[in-house]
């Protein structure tokens, strides 16, 4: 079902655990649905100089997360705002259809705790984009 | 090689050797069409009419009472539409559970789309239907108790003998898929007062593709495939001779011994469970504690989402389930964990061990090793965990 | 042993070495249910997929509209009763031929029961289907079109491209009954404009109890079996896997190379057949002259009875049909035959000879020994017989 | 489908062939069913010297003739009329249920040439019985 990029972030996942004292702290999902994603960030100069994860979820779902804080760890802000789930499935070599969202929740899980970071330091927080535009172009394995 | 420990025998089943030989001269040496005239065919249809008598007397029919189809799924469809499109003018009221299979649920559903009413019975929170509950919901457009005899997640077997009494005193027909419940709970069809009764072949070491709906001589019921007139004119499509033979070896084998078979399944079973439960804390036993398959185990390990366990596991070559088969490959958590009244997210955390006859006390030791360590890791990624910890 | 002539090829087929080797890993090792998530499900999977790639190759199709059922009787249920029930806002009239296998006919004529109205189209005395009474036939009400691709008593090939144009200009849905056509005659559903395609494995080698349903993207179908997600959610089921295996890897030798295996199956039934007419006076082809299946011949023998024939030739190890193997347990005369327009009496008369892999030469010489005397035997004791020549 | 003794009346059948000169013919079916049955007797003080018959039909057909004819050989003419379908399929040894009829066919062949008979020495022929009660107690192998 997943192909060995997937199943290698699956076991052997990067960057998890909780954080202390984060600077910034996003958490997405709902249990109801079969996933959380909780991404901790710790930001110096502007950019992710640390980020880490803690996910209730299937394979796709902690494999998005390990991807994801590889994804955006050193870069900039803005930059790892506009780490898409197109990004994340990507860099993943692609996910099952029915697993797509997944890499939306990750992206969402970095946009919260990217918000969550510009709020405590008074800064307004940035517009989500259209979700929909994304999902569409996003590739991935048949099922 | 790689170890291998299967413990999904809810899914499916291999093909035991000594079935195989009994199919294999069907292949491509007796290989006559049952339905032709030269002695060539009379084989096929001997080796048809055997498995025949074979699958009747397992269950403790008639062998004019049986029918092949091919598989759990048809004869599902089968009993249901059958009956339904059937008896539309004697009423429009169907009575099922709301922890029946999908061939079940599914069906009764699109017949609501055709006109039809049905009634989803709940289930307590070990999965138990109430044959009172039955007997309240029959009205007198009635026409049909579809009831599991066992059901395929979560193992709780049903009252399916009080229902018998309830619907045959009542005059309305009742089905039972019967599919996870053949070699592992004893049936008899006029003891039990069951009218259809569905089974699959590759539930119990037979091929898969192959099953048999049985009839009570007398039930109304239409042909769910028109066509030749193959199975007394009720089911058409040339005979899957080796399939059907198949079937029949399987279920003669699988029903010789149910007490001392299941005796053995059931022992490792109690002691894997126990383990598990002993082993890993929050976790839940679903199902039936007494009432259930002698192979399931359903547990819900909290905190944790049941495909990221499955894929752990089959990392050390152990095959397990969350919810059904199915499901698996669907994002809806399991509808018998619903009914049985789990949050969603403790249903989410299921798994399903089936144990059966690929297994040994070997592999009660190796899930026991492998399980727990499992449910830690992956708790220790999870911050529903991390929070429960914290509020403690 | 006795010797046994093998004729019946339109009934069924044995099992090819190759493809029962092909089949036989996925009985009791690769045993996995494909729906499961572990490696040994994988492995099923993956021969589920690589089955349906070889099917869809066999038929110009793509993968994915290939869907996997019990038979061709189940695929010719599926694609009408699935269409008509879909369509039903759209439509409720359909349009077939009056010598379809009844797994066709008897769909329609359940469908009559529920409101659809169904023109049988009639055919000319070869048992050709006019293209030009396809078009006529087709008014606003109609919803779909199902004319067999070659008949399976008397062998005629239907100019189904011709009617595939017809349809697709007209935006009717296009189901063809391609069972006895596979392997025989090459078939393209693209160019041939079809839309649902039904093809049964054990009429190509391969095994009984599967088959496939071909459904072009975009063609509204509902189910037929409902239940599991399995086939992409439109045919419930646990997949039968060797069945799948064995029916992907007969098809691919089956239409691997269409024109020299007939030819060669082709040149033997001219022999036997040329030898047959002029040995046996009083006899008639039936079918048409050159739009035939090349296996087929179809003859009636005036003045004796079919049932009487095959028992003499089962007699002397020769396996034939008269009529479709449905109707010989039947006291009707076959529907095809008289649709063709033979008198009752004639078409009791009838035999049908199928040639196929299992001939040689000798087979040929064999029957043409034989079979001339079976008839001169039955003659001499019919007074229909002996009416006639005193007439003469 | 058919038990030894059918088949050996059918590949073996007794009593073939058209008389010359019969005392008694008596021909019923239908081709349209794909049956007819022709019964030829000769008759000797009031016994049946001799029976043929010529039969265009399926093989229950053609064994029903054979056992028929010789089931009411030497018979009295009251004896063989007694014969019915019940005692030919029962000689036979059973014949499949949908089969039956051939049976029937045979003892109508019977009434028929009998009738023929006494027709030609201007006696009245005699009535039919009942024919449904012989059927239903017709015992027959199982298809
Ligand atoms: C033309 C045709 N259609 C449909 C069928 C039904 O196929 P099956 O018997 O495999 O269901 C047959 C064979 O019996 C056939 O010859
Ligand atoms: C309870 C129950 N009913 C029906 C089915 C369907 O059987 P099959 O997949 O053989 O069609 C299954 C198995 O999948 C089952 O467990």
């Amino acid at each position: 079902m997943y192909n060995e990029t997937v199943m290698d972030h699956f076991m052997n996942p990067r960057n998890v655990g909780e954080m202390t004292d984060p600077d910034g702290v996003g958490e997405v999902g709902n249990p109801v649905c079969g996933d959380i994603m909780k991404i901790f960030l710790r930001i110096r100069d502007g950019r992710v100089e640390d980020a880490t994860f803690m996910t209730f979820g299937c394979g796709a779902a902690i494999a998005s997360s390990s991807m994801a804080t590889e994804l955006i760890r050193g870069k900039t802000l803005e930059e790892a705002w506009e780490i898409t789930n197109t990004a994340v499935a990507g860099a993943l070599q692609g996910l099952p259809p029915q697993k797509l969202h997944c890499s939306v929740l990750a992206e969402e899980g970095i946009h919260a705790a990217i918000n969550d970071y510009r709020k405590k330091q008074r800064l307004e927080p940035w517009a989500e984009t259209a979700r929909a535009a994304h999902e569409e172009e996003a590739g991935g394995d048949a099922e | 090689m790689k170890k291998l420990v299967y413990m999904d025998h809810a899914a499916t089943t291999p093909v035991k050797s000594e079935v195989l030989d009994a199919m294999l001269p069907y292949f491509s040496e007796q290989f006559g069409n049952p339905s032709s005239l030269y002695a060539l065919a009379r084989v096929s249809k001997e080796a048809v009419e055997n498995a025949r008598a074979q699958v009747a007397s397992a269950i403790g029919a008639s062998p004019d009472e049986i029918f092949f189809t091919a598989g759990g799924s048809e004869s599902d469809n089968w009993a249901i539409k059958g009956t339904a499109f059937a008896n539309r003018k004697k009423g429009d009221h169907i009575i099922t559970s709301a922890i029946e299979h999908h061939a079940v649920l599914h069906t009764c559903a699109y017949l609501e789309t055709q006109g039809f009413s049905v009634t989803y019975l709940p289930v307590d929170r070990y999965g138990l239907v109430s044959p009172k509950d039955v007997e309240e919901a029959i009205t007198d457009r009635t026409i049909l108790v579809t009831v599991m005899a066992a059901n395929n997640e979560i193992g709780t077997v049903q009252p399916i003998r009080e229902i018998g009494r309830i619907t045959r005193e009542r005059g309305v027909p009742f089905h039972t898929d019967a599919v996870q419940a053949i070699g592992a709970v004893q049936i008899d069809v006029t003891e039990d007062a069951i009218d259809m009764l569905s089974l699959s072949g590759h539930k119990f070491y037979g091929p898969k593709g192959i099953g048999a709906l049985y009839v009570r001589k007398g039930i109304r019921l239409g042909n769910l495939v028109h066509g030749g007139g193959q199975e007394r004119r009720r089911r058409a499509g040339t005979e899957n001779i080796p399939g059907i033979v198949g079937l029949g070896k399987a279920i003669e084998m699988a029903t010789a011994d149910i007490p001392g078979h299941t005796a053995k399944i059931a022992a490792m079973r109690d002691r894997l469970c126990a383990g598990i439960l002993d082993a890993v804390p929050d976790t839940l036993l679903n199902g039936h504690p007494t009432l259930r398959l002698p192979n399931n185990i359903n547990v819900s390990f909290r905190y944790i989402e049941g495909e990221s366990i499955l894929l752990m596991l089959d990392a050390h070559g152990i095959c397990a389930s969350t919810g059904s088969a199915c499901s698996s490959a669907s994002l809806e958590p399991s509808h018998v964990l619903l009914a049985v009244g789990l949050p969603h997210e403790t249903a989410h955390g299921s798994l399903r061990l089936t144990l059966g006859d690929l297994n040994a006390d070997g592999d009660v030791d190796y899930v026991l090793d492998v399980l727990p360590k499992v449910v830690e890791r992956l708790r220790s990624m999870s911050p529903l965990y991390a929070a429960r910890k914290g509020g403690v």
